[in-house]
């Protein structure tokens, strides 16, 4: 992995709170988890009934029946519960899940999330995804800045078939946190060496940069 | 990782429950009646409330003190039919009552915990209790929509908690607990006995800690806890 | 108890095939497990959160968190299941209950039941009574045949607000074993001792006498 | 008292299932889903079946299976990622594919266990999952009808199940298998224990032994419970 990539998701673990309710989507976020401290106050959720998510296992050392969300073999830790599909749904909906860190194809400036479908190309359905980005209380995303062609996948408007409509509150990328405020994208912090300029170029959308010095990560 | 601690006193745990308040009490009949948080919500005077609980106890016990005190505005029930005290206050007047059919309210209830608006049945359809339901058709049937029940704050009675909130129900006081600890905003739970993070077997969890806010020690249970008047 | 309303829950208990679940009302119904042989296969069922419900137990050996419905102090056997209250009521709407056994104020030849309201005089609330009597699969009444002042329970219409309309199949009472059909009552048998023209007069509503014996309990 | 006996032969109980029948499966990935029972049916060559379950599996495993022998006719799933050979045959059109939201699936089959006509829900009111379904208003607010799913038969993988049908789950392998088994006529578990009755504490049971009809033994897992291969 890139060293920007990697600290874009040290600087992710940052905005976990001690107490919160986590779930870490497929792919970069699940990696968020690897910089949290390992005595950090926090209960991971998988959707598919799990709280209190312990480390990742080998597969020699594996409970055949015990996986994550992402088909990962994981472990329990003091303090885990087991439930069903409903109840694990049920803590979603119900604002239970304090924060949600989601992988996506296209975030737009109004915080509409694009990341289960590309008509003709990728339909595997949605998955978890869609109740996760709708319901968690706080809904962070993790992405690089720009696909693999350089094209933006921060826009005024999503081109994609939506996930959750005005769902997204932060964007973590290889280059930036960004905020979506209900005036549109706003710049938080910059990666290092990365310039206001850089990430006006590489973003699809008009972007707010505040007044006064941008932290760095 | 490790699972935060949730434990703490009942006193303060019951003070930060404004007048006013939606409240919903765990317990069919005796077994799961949150006895000593109940007698706290007296002590502490609160008004106005809102209760949502299966049964109002019986005359002299638990939900009944909340009565004679003065501190419910509302209930919403099954069944009353061991408080005759209840039945008078309902008849007077003095107090608003709310019917539901058992499983209903017990549905309800898990509708707002599952963050569901609703959902859509035929029990009670040809009932007075049918009445004023908005009507929908599904598959060519015609069906209500209940609507979902949510509380600010649930109070719940379990055998065991860990200091996460991990929750253990004896017997048949589990009923109503579960669906009202995914329903409330603010979880509170007086326990038995408290235990430490791992005692509860991830399999044998009957409640999930997550939806728990706070979790109280009750290791002398009142009189009431044991005593059936019938 | 009159001999012939103990005779009446005999007779009722036999209606219990092997192998049902079955929920059993607050009164009369409760004493039918009385009735049932020790060893008789047959899952009962209680509202509040058990199925397998053993024998009531006197108050100096009772668990102070084991009760019925009805409040009274059960027991467990081998093979019983604690759960909530939902999932109890999931198993009577889902058509899990083979039967249950009701108490009534008034049943109409069409089916409908009347036993939670009299307006004016009663009115506790329903309980779990509208979904037992609306969704098990099949639902038997025991009740005298007329009240205390001698007026017939079993009516053309039911004057009461209803539990559940057309879902009565079977009734017992301390005179007669009657079944609702499309054509409306049905006699079925006679209690010991007693003529079909007394459960005529003793019933509000024409009773249809099949040609034949008619058995007796 | 004494609790039924509904232990018996997995061929049998698969052998009541009729061609053309709407199946529930268990399991998520891995975890819960009933290998032995999917190769059972293979091997009885089902026809035209319609199969609720959370995931396709993987290529060449479990659901994949009946997928290649030409079993099923329709799909009602939330996700199809690990099964290339499945979204080929939606993409060809030799199946038909419904894709649920993962937690509306759970919602709808637990819905049809509890025996109502659907819920009201706004999860996807604003994206393509939303289309075609009935709007309602409640409280001022709009959303949507989500209706119930049942099945003929539900068939469930379980840790453990006494003579009479109390289940106990391992791990994530519950997922949708305590929900699943409330919402179909008839109920088939293979249990890789089968223990005498009591042996499971009332608390302690995951399903009620009522929703289960029959339980089959499988004391000698195949090679997929515990494969993964990606």
């Amino acid at each position: 992995m890139s060293d920007a990539k990697s600290r874009m998701i040290a600087r992710a673990a940052r905005d976990i709170a001690p107490g919160m309710t986590v779930n870490l989507g497929i792919g970069l976020p699940t990696q968020v988890v690897n910089h949290l401290p390992g005595d950090f106050p926090v209960c991971l959720h998988t959707e598919n009934g799990l709280t209190g998510i312990g480390p990742t296992l080998p597969h020699d050392r594996a409970d055949r029946n015990l996986i994550d969300a992402g088909g990962a073999y994981v472990s329990t830790i003091p303090g885990s519960a087991f439930f069903d599909s409903a109840t694990s749904f049920a803590l979603v909906r119900s604002g239970r899940l304090d924060l949600t860190m989601l992988g996506a194809f296209e975030v737009a400036e109004n915080g509409d999330l694009a990341n289960w479908k590309i008509p003709g190309k990728f339909s595997p359905g949605a998955g978890g995804g869609m109740e996760l980005a709708q319901k968690a209380r706080r809904v962070a995303v993790l992405t690089t800045h720009t696909d693999r062609a350089g094209n933006p996948k921060l826009l005024t408007r999503c081109t994609l078939p939506l996930t959750a409509a005005g769902c997204v509150d932060r964007i973590f990328t290889d280059m930036a946190v960004i905020d979506v405020t209900p005036a549109g994208f706003a710049l938080r912090e910059l990666a290092q060496g990365v310039t206001i300029e850089d990430v006006k170029q590489a973003t699809g959308a008009p972007l707010h940069i505040p007044s006064g010095a941008i932290p760095t990560f | 990782m490790r699972l935060p601690d949730k434990t703490g006193a009942i006193e303060g745990a019951i003070a930060a429950i404004p007048d006013g308040a939606t409240i919903m009490l765990g317990g069919f009949g005796v077994p799961g009646t949150p006895f000593l948080m109940i007698q706290e919500l007296v002590r502490q005077n609160k008004r106005d409330l809102t209760i949502i609980k299966n049964d109002a106890n019986e005359t002299g016990m638990g939900v009944d003190h909340l009565l004679v005190a003065g501190c419910v505005r509302r209930l919403i029930t099954t069944h009353l039919g061991l408080n005759a005290n209840a039945i008078r206050m309902m008849n007077e007047g003095t107090i608003e009552v709310e019917f539901c059919a058992q499983g209903m309210l017990a549905e309800r209830i898990r509708a707002g915990g599952a963050g569901l608006k609703g959902f859509v049945t035929d029990i009670g359809i040809d009932t007075e209790m049918g009445r004023g339901k908005q009507r929908v058709e599904i598959g060519g049937e015609v069906a209500m929509i209940e609507t979902a029940l949510r509380a600010d704050v649930a109070l719940l009675h379990a055998a065991q908690a860990d200091t996460f909130g991990n929750l253990r129900f004896a017997a048949t006081a589990r009923n109503f607990s579960p669906l009202m600890a995914m329903a409330a905003d603010t979880v509170i739970v007086e326990a038995e006995e408290i235990v430490t993070l791992g005692t509860i077997a991830p399999e044998d969890v009957h409640t999930p800690g997550p939806f728990v806010d706070h979790v109280v020690h009750v290791p002398n249970l009142s009189e009431e806890y044991a005593v059936v008047r019938r």
